[in-house]
C-alpha cells in the first residue's frame, strides 16, 4: 500500500498544479491534428495528473475523483470512440479510417470532416491512454490489492 | 460488406472485446455469447474473404483512403485469406469451448477479462494476417502476443514464472524484428511490403539488407519457438489455461509461420532467400534438430500437455523443414501443414481440457479404463493422435507426404530420414497413452472372466466441450479427404513465382 | 583515421549498439527478475533511440508543423528538405505504446511471482520450486 | 480385356464397416444382435464378392475411383484376377471364422466381445481394400488400417504378456512401414510420378528414363524391408508374439488375413510395381528366393523345438509365408502360379490347424504339445481335422498342399535353381519332424497321469465320463469344414487354378 504522507507543501503544490496539467493535456489533445501532441501525448499527461494525485494524497483520494468501474468504462468508451468513428466511416460508405466521408452527417465540407474526425479519433486515443495509465499504476501502486482489481 | 471484410474482420473483435467488458459489468453472462456470436461472425468473414480471392484473386484494402506506399495497405491475397480461415475457426471453436472450462480453471472475477483478452488475441492474429505493412504486422504481433501473456499468466500456480521467461524471450524476438524493419527502412524507406518487394531487388547485395534478413528471420523464430529458441513454450503452453494452450498452440505458431514465410517469400524474393543466405541449410538443420528434440522430449514427459507442447516444437520443425527445401512440393507440405497441425493441436489440447475438467489433472500414466467413461472424447483422441502421427487416411498424412516429397527432390535425405523417424517417435509417444488408456487394467478390474467388476460410469464433458471436440477431430479425417481440393484451389496459389 | 571518423561519424549507430548490447547482456545473465525487465527496456529505448536518429538531418531541420496556420498565406506547406522525416517518430510513438504495455504486464507478472514467492531472484524461485516438488 | 467401372469394390469394404457400427451400438444390448450382425456382414460381403467373379472370369478388370485426394494420391480399388483371388479367400474364411468366434468367445466368456467384434470386422474390411486397391497408396492407407485395427485384438486379454506382445506386433509392423514401406513408395513416386499398378510393372519403364539401378534396388529393398506382415527372417519375430491374442484372431487374421496381406502386398509389388522383366533384369529375383529360402529351413528349425502349440504353428507360418515369396521371387510362370495357390491352400490348411488349437484350448486348457498324449481319443473331430491340416501343411497328396508345391518345384526347375529344389524337400522334411510327433502323440500315447489331475478342477463335470470331449459344435464345425476344404482343394482346385493361371498370363503376356 502506498503509505499517506501528510506533506503540505506536496499537496498544495499538487492541488495547484493538477489542474494546470489537466488543461494542457486536453490542449495538446485537441491540437493533436494540427502540431505536435495527440492522443497518446495528451492522454498521458492527463493520466498523469491522476497519477500525481496518488502519489501526493492517496489510493482513496484517487478513487474519490476516479473510481474503478469509471476507470474501465472510460478505457472502453475510448477505445470505442476510436473504432466507432472508423466504422462510422464504413458505415458512410468509405474505407475505415476515412473520415472525409463523414461531411455526410457533419454541417462541414470534406476537408474540415478530416479534421473533425481526427480530433474524434484523438479523444478517443486520449481518453483510452489516460485511464490505461491510470489503471498501470493503481494495479501496480497497490500490488494488485485495492477493490475491484482481478484476483 | 465483401469490400470492407479486411477490416471488419478486425475490428469487430475489436470493439466488441471492449464491449465485453462493459457487458460485463451489467452481467458476466454476457460475456460467453458475445464472443462466440463475434467469432462467429470472423468466420463468416474470412470466408467471404477466402471466397472474393478465388474469385478475383488478391484483395488490397487501403486504410483511411490513402494511397498504399504512404497509407496503410491491407493485402489478402490466396496465403492470408487461407490462413485468415484456419484462425477464425479455431477461435470460433475454441471460444465456444470455453465456458464450461474456463469457469472449471478460473476465478469467476477474471472470466470477463479473460475473453476481454482472448478477443483481443484473436485480433491480433487476424491482424498479422492480414496487414500489407511490416510496421503494421509488428504492431499487431505485439497485441497478440501481450494477449498471450496476460492469458497464459492466469494459469496454473507456476503460470507466472513461465509467462516472465515468455516475456523476455518474446520481447527479443518482437526487437529483432523491429530492427529488420528498421534496416529495410533506412535503406527504402517504404514499409509497404508491395512495394519492398519492387525496391529491393537492386539492393540485394547490400550488407544492411542482409543483416535485416538475418534479424526477420531470427526475430520470427523465436516468436514461433523454433529449436534452439523454444525454451519459453513447453512452460507456457503447459501451465496455461487449458482453453488458453489449444487456441494460442494453434494459432500463435502457425501465425508465426505465416510471418516467416512472407518475409521469406514475399518481401524478400526466393532467389534472395535461398542464393546469398544458406537458408536452406541452416534452417533445415536446424528444424531437423527442432523435429528430433521435441519428439525426444515428449517421450520423456507423463504430462499430456507438456507432451503436445514439444510435439508442437517439434511440428514447427516439419513447417520450416517445408519452407526451408525451397521447392514447390515442399513449400505446400508447409502450407498444409499449417492447416492440418491447427486443427491437430487443437483437438488434442481441448481432449487435454476435458481431462482436466473431468479428472482434474493429465498425467497420462493415470488414465486407465477413461474410454469407459468418455468414449467419445477418447474416440476422438484417437482420431487425433493418428493424424498426428500421419496414418492414412487422416489429414497429418497429406501435408507428411508433400513434406518428404519436398525433401526428397531437394536430394535430402538426411531430411527424409528425420521426418520418418520423427513420425515414428510420435507414433510411440501417443502409443503409450493409447495403452494406458485402453488396455492398463484399472485396480478394480478382477481379471479376464469375472463380470464382477464396477464398469465405470459414463461420464462425458458437458456437451459446449464434446461438440468442439467432435467436430475438429472429425474435420481431420475431413480435410483428410480434401487435401487435393484445398491444395488445387488455394495452396498452389500460394507457392513462390520462383519455385 | 579512417577507424576514427568511421566512429565518431556515426556515433549514434554506435551508442545505440551499446546500450542494446547492454540490455541484451542483462536480459540474458542477469539473476534478479527486476534487472532483467530493466534490461529490456534499455534494450528496447535503444531501438527507439536508433529509429529517431535515422529520421535526423544535419543542417538544422526542424519538426514538421503546418506552418500556414500560424505564419498566414503564401507559406508552402510541404518544403521537404526543411524537416525531419516524421514516420520514424510516428512509429516509435506505437513501438514506445507497445513497450510501456509489456512493461506494464511485465511489471504485473513481477509482483504476482513476488507474492508468491517473496523473492525475485531467479535461482531462489527456482530453488522454491524444487523443494516443493520434493516435499 | 476391359475395365468395367463398378462400386461393388467400395460396398464390399462399406459392408463390414456399417457391421462395425451396428455392432458398436447395439453390442451392449445384446449378444445374439452382436453376432447376427457379424454373420450377416461375412456372407452379404461373400457375395459381393462372389458377384464379381463372373466378370473377372472373362477377363474383365473392375475399376472405381472413390476419391482423388492430390496428384499421386488416389483413392482407386482395380480388381483383377489376383485380387479377387485374395478377397474370395479372406471373405470365405471371415464366415468361417465368425461362427467360430462366436464358439470361442461364448465358451471363454471372454470380456469386451464388442471390441473384438469391431476391430473384426474393419480388419475384414481392410483386408478386402489391400485385396482390390488399384494403386500402391490404396495398398499402403488399408495396410495401415490393418495394423491399427489388429492391435485391440493382439492386446485383447490385457495381461502384461499380452500387451507386451502386442506392443512388439506394433512396433515391428508400424515402425517398419511408416521407416521402410512408406520410403519406398516415396521413392517410387518421385522415380515415376505414379503408384497405380500396372501389369507389366509400374516401374518397367524406370530403367529407360534414367533412373539408376542402385535406386531400383534401395526401392525394392525398402519394400521387402517394410513389408513385415509378410514375415520374412529377420522381422519375423512379431508373428510368435502375436499369438498371445485369443485363438480365432490367431486363426484369421495371423493365418490368414494379416500376414496373407503382408505376401499378397509382396507378390504385388514384385509383379505390378517391379514387373518381372525389371527385376530379371536386375537379379533381384533371385536373391529374393535365396533369402525366402533360409527364412524357410531356419524358421522350420526354430519350429521343431518350440513346446507351445501355437508357437510352434506360428513359425510354421513364418515359413509358410516364405513358400509364396519364394515362388513368385523365382519369375517364372510355373512357379508365380503354384505361390498364388499356395496362398489359398496354406490359409486352409493352417486355419484348420489353429482352429484345433483354440478348440482343445476351450475343451481342455491345454497349450503345451507335451499335454496333448492321448488326446486324440477325447476329440477325435478335431485331431482328425489336425492331421488333414497338418498333412496338408506337410505336402502330402491327395491334400491341397501338395499342388502348391508341386508347382513351385517345377518352377524352380524351369528356373534352373536346383539348390532351392533342395529347400523344398528339406522344408517338407522338417514340417513332417514337427507336425507328425503331435499327431501321433494325439492318437497312439497314453495320456500322462499326473497332467490328468492337473487339469481336475477345468473339466470335472465331464471328466467322469472318459468319452468324447470335444468342444462346442460351432468350433468343432467349422475346423472340420476347414480340414474337407483342404482336401477339396486338390481335387478340384479349378477356380482358384483359374485365377492364378489367369494372373500369370497377364503379368506375361503384357511383356
Amino acid at each position: 500500500m502506498v503509505k499517506l504522507y501528510e506533506n503540505l507543501i506536496v499537496q498544495t503544490v499538487s492541488r495547484l498544479l493538477i489542474p494546470a496539467m489537466q488543461i494542457f493535456g486536453l490542449y495538446v489533445i485537441a491540437h493533436g491534428h494540427g502540431s505536435p501532441g495527440g492522443g497518446f501525448q495528451g492522454g498521458c499527461i492527463l493520466g498523469a495528473s491522476y497519477i500525481l494525485m496518488l502519489a501526493a494524497y492517496d489510493i482513496a483520494e484517487l478513487k474519490r475523483h476516479m473510481s474503478e468501474t469509471l476507470n474501465t468504462i472510460l478505457c472502453c468508451t475510448g477505445v470505442l470512440i476510436y473504432a466507432g468513428i472508423g466504422l462510422l466511416c464504413v458505415i458512410l460508405g468509405g474505407n475505415f479510417l476515412d473520415y472525409s466521408v463523414l461531411y455526410k452527417i457533419l454541417p462541414v465540407d470534406p476537408v474540415k470532416a478530416r479534421y473533425m474526425g481526427m480530433l474524434g479519433v484523438e479523444i478517443g486515443v486520449g481518453i483510452a491512454v489516460m485511464s490505461v495509465m491510470i489503471s498501470i499504476f493503481l494495479n501496480i501502486a497497490s500490488a494488485g490489492e485495492h477493490e475491484g482489481a482481478a484476483r | 460488406m465483401k469490400e470492407q471484410a479486411p477490416i471488419l474482420i478486425i475490428a469487430i473483435p475489436l470493439i466488441v472485446s471492449f464491449l465485453n467488458i462493459i457487458a460485463g459489468l451489467i452481467r458476466r453472462n454476457f460475456c460467453y455469447p458475445i464472443t462466440v456470436l463475434t467469432m462467429l461472425s470472423c468466420v463468416y468473414l474470412s470466408f467471404v474473404i477466402l471466397d472474393t480471392v478465388i474469385e478475383t484473386g488478391k484483395i488490397s484494402y487501403r486504410l483511411g483512403g490513402w494511397e498504399p506506399p504512404w497509407g496503410i495497405e491491407y493485402v489478402v491475397d490466396h496465403l492470408n485469406a487461407y490462413m485468415l480461415v484456419i484462425v477464425s475457426i479455431v477461435s470460433f471453436v475454441v471460444a465456444f469451448y470455453s465456458k464450461r472450462s474456463i469457469e472449471k480453471e478460473l476465478h469467476p472475477s477474471k472470466i470477463i477479462y479473460f475473453y476481454t483478452i482472448y478477443l483481443l488475441l484473436a485480433t491480433g492474429l487476424l491482424g498479422i494476417l492480414v496487414t500489407g505493412d511490416l510496421f503494421n504486422l509488428f504492431v499487431f504481433l505485439e497485441i497478440a502476443s501481450l494477449a498471450g501473456y496476460a492469458l497464459i499468466a492466469i494459469g496454473e500456480d507456476k503460470a507466472p514464472l513461465a509467462t516472465f521467461n515468455y516475456i523476455i524471450m518474446g520481447t527479443i524476438g518482437a526487437c529483432f524484428y523491429l530492427l529488420g524493419v528498421g534496416y529495410l527502412y533506412i535503406v527504402t524507406g517504404s514499409l509497404n511490403i508491395a512495394d519492398l518487394t519492387r525496391l529491393l531487388p537492386p539492393l540485394y547485395e547490400s550488407k544492411v539488407v542482409l543483416v535485416a534478413f538475418a534479424f526477420f528471420v531470427v526475430g520470427v523464430a523465436v516468436k514461433i519457438a523454433l529449436f534452439p529458441l523454444h525454451t519459453w513454450l513447453p512452460d507456457a503452453y503447459t501451465l496455461a489455461p487449458s482453453t488458453v494452450s489449444a487456441f494460442v498452440s494453434a494459432t500463435m505458431t502457425k501465425v508465426g509461420a505465416y510471418a516467416m514465410i512472407r518475409v521469406m517469400f514475399t518481401v524478400f524474393e526466393p532467389s534472395f532467400s535461398f542464393e546469398t543466405f544458406p537458408t536452406m541449410q541452416i534452417l533445415g538443420w536446424v528444424a531437423s534438430a527442432a523435429m528430433m528434440f521435441g519428439c525426444i522430449m515428449a517421450l520423456a514427459q507423463t504430462d499430456l500437455k507438456r507432451m503436445l507442447a514439444y510435439i508442437l516444437v517439434a511440428e514447427v520443425g516439419y513447417i520450416v523443414m517445408g519452407v526451408s527445401v525451397g521447392n514447390r512440393e515442399g513449400f505446400t507440405g508447409a502450407v498444409l501443414h499449417i492447416l492440418n497441425d491447427s486443427f491437430m493441436m487443437v483437438s488434442l489440447f481441448l481432449i487435454a481440457g476435458a481431462l482436466m475438467y473431468k479428472e482434474g489433472h493429465r498425467n497420462i500414466t493415470k488414465l486407465a479404463n477413461i474410454n469407459k467413461k468418455m468414449p467419445v472424447t477418447m474416440g476422438c483422441f484417437i482420431i487425433a493422435a493418428i493424424s498426428m502421427v500421419g496414418v492414412p487416411p487422416t489429414a497429418g498424412f497429406f501435408s507428411k507426404w508433400y513434406l518428404i516429397l519436398g525433401a526428397i527432390n531437394a536430394q535430402q535425405w538426411f531430411f527424409v530420414a528425420f521426418l520418418l523417424l520423427s513420425s515414428l517417435m510420435v507414433a510411440v509417444a501417443f502409443f503409450r497413452i493409447v495403452q494406458n488408456i485402453f488396455f492398463k487394467p484399472s485396480e478394480s478390474h478382477e481379471g479376464h472372466s469375472s463380470h464382477a467388476h464396477e464398469e465405470p460410469v459414463r461420464d462425458e464433458v458437458p456437451f459446449s466441450m464434446q461438440l468442439p471436440i467432435f467436430v475438429m477431430s472429425m474435420s481431420l479425417l475431413i480435410i483428410g479427404f480434401f487435401s487435393g481440393q484445398i491444395i488445387s484451389n488455394v495452396i498452389q496459389y500460394t507457392v513462390p513465382k520462383g519455385f | 583515421m579512417d577507424t576514427i571518423d568511421f566512429i565518431i561519424g556515426k556515433y549514434n549507430y554506435w551508442v545505440y549498439i551499446i546500450l542494446m548490447m547492454i540490455g541484451f547482456y542483462a536480459m540474458i545473465a542477469k539473476n534478479n527478475f527486476g534487472k532483467k525487465l530493466v534490461g529490456m527496456n534499455i534494450f528496447q529505448t535503444a531501438i527507439i533511440l536508433y529509429f529517431i536518429s535515422t529520421a535526423s538531418k544535419k543542417g538544422g531541420a526542424t519538426i514538421p508543423i503546418t506552418l500556414s496556420e500560424h505564419m498566414g498565406a503564401g507559406v508552402s506547406t510541404v518544403n521537404a528538405v526543411q524537416y525531419l522525416n516524421p514516420l520514424p517518430h510516428v512509429l516509435m510513438l506505437t513501438a514506445i505504446v507497445v513497450m510501456v504495455s509489456t512493461f506494464g504486464v511485465a511489471l504485473a507478472i513481477l509482483i504476482m511471482l513476488y507474492k508468491k514467492y517473496k523473492t525475485l531472484e531467479e535461482d531462489e524461485i527456482l530453488g522454491i520450486i524444487k523443494a516443493g516438488k520434493e516435499s | 480385356m476391359e475395365i468395367i467401372t463398378s462400386i461393388t469394390p467400395v460396398i464390399i469394404i462399406s459392408t463390414s464397416l456399417v457391421a462395425t457400427f451396428l455392432i458398436y451400438f447395439t453390442g451392449e444390448m445384446s449378444k445374439n444382435l452382436r453376432e447376427a450382425w457379424t454373420i450377416l456382414a461375412a456372407v452379404i460381403k461373400f457375395a459381393f464378392v462372389m458377384s464379381m467373379l463372373p466378370t473377372i472370369l472373362e477377363g474383365n478388370v473392375i475399376q472405381y475411383t472413390l476419391v482423388s485426394i492430390a496428384p499421386g494420391l488416389i483413392v482407386q480399388f482395380k480388381v483383377d484376377s489376383l485380387g479377387i483371388f485374395f478377397a474370395i479367400l479372406a471373405s470365405f474364411l471371415w464366415i468361417i471364422t465368425s461362427f467360430y468366434s462366436i464358439g470361442y468367445m461364448r465358451s471363454l466368456n471372454e470380456h469386451a466381445q464388442t471390441r473384438y467384434f469391431c476391430c473384426f470386422a474393419i480388419a475384414l474390411s481392410a483386408t478386402m481394400g489391400v485385396a482390390m486397391s488399384g494403386n500402391m497408396f490404396t495398398t499402403f492407407l488399408f495396410y495401415e488400417i490393418i495394423t491399427l485395427c489388429t492391435y485391440p485384438l493382439v492386446a485383447h486379454k490385457e495381461t502384461p504378456e499380452a500387451l507386451q506382445g502386442a506392443r512388439r506386433y506394433l512396433t515391428y509392423l508400424l515402425g517398419t512401414s511408416v521407416a521402410f514401406q512408406l520410403t519406398a513408395v516415396f521413392l517410387t513416386y518421385s522415380a515415376v510420378g505414379t503408384l497405380e499398378f500396372s501389369d507389366k510393372g509400374l516401374l518397367s519403364d524406370a530403367r529407360a528414363s534414367g533412373i539408376s539401378d542402385t535406386f531400383l534396388i534401395i526401392t525394392f529393398v525398402l519394400y521387402m524391408a517394410g513389408i513385415t506382415k509378410a514375415a520374412m527372417m529377420p522381422l519375423h519375430s512379431w508373428l510368435p508374439a502375436a499369438m498371445v491374442a485369443p485363438t480365432p484372431v490367431s486363426a484369421l487374421l495371423h493365418a490368414v488375413a494379416v500376414v496373407k496381406t503382408g505376401v499378397f502386398v509382396v507378390v504385388k509389388v514384385v509383379l505390378h510395381v517391379f514387373g518381372i522383366n525389371l527385376l530379371t533384369e536386375l537379379g533381384l529375383g533371385t536373391a529374393l528366393a535365396y533369402f525366402a529360402s533360409i527364412t524357410i529351413i531356419v524358421s522350420s528349425i526354430i519350429a521343431l523345438k518350440q513346446d507351445n502349440l501355437k508357437r510352434r504353428l506360428a513359425y510354421s507360418t513364418v515359413s509358410q509365408l516364405s513358400y509364396v515369396i519364394l515362388g513368385v521371387a523365382l519369375l517364372t510362370p510355373s512357379a508365380i502360379a503354384g505361390s498364388i495357390m499356395h496362398i489359398v491352400l496354406h490359409a486352409f490348411g493352417k486355419i484348420t490347424l489353429f482352429f484345433t488349437a483354440g478348440a482343445i484350448y476351450v475343451a481342455h486348457h491345454k497349450t503345451e504339445i507335451s499335454q496333448l498324449d492321448g488326446i486324440g481319443k477325447k476329440m477325435p473331430f478335431t485331431m482328425a481335422a489336425f492331421t488333414l491340416g497338418s498333412l496338408s501343411m506337410i505336402g502330402v497328396p491327395p491334400l491341397g498342399g501338395f499342388l502348391s508345391k508341386w508347382y513351385i518345384g517345377i518352377g524352380a526347375l524351369e528356373a534352373h535353381q536346383l539348390p532351392i529344389i533342395l529347400v523344398l524337400v528339406g522344408s517338407t522334411i522338417l514340417n513332417a519332424c514337427y507336425f507328425l510327433p503331435i499327431v501321433y502323440g494325439a492318437f497312439f500315447k497314453e495320456p500322462a497321469h499326473d497332467e490328468h489331475h492337473g487339469h481336475h478342477g477345468y473339466n470335472n463335470h465331464s471328466h467322469s465320463k472318459h468319452g468324447l470331449e470335444e468342444a462346442p459344435a460351432l468350433m468343432v464345425v467349422p475346423l472340420v469344414l476347414t480340414a474337407i476344404g483342404a482336401v477339396a482343394l486338390f481335387f478340384s482346385p479349378s477356380v482358384f487354378l483359374d485365377l492364378a493361371r489367369m494372373v500369370v498370363a497377364s503379368v506375361i503376356g503384357g511383356n
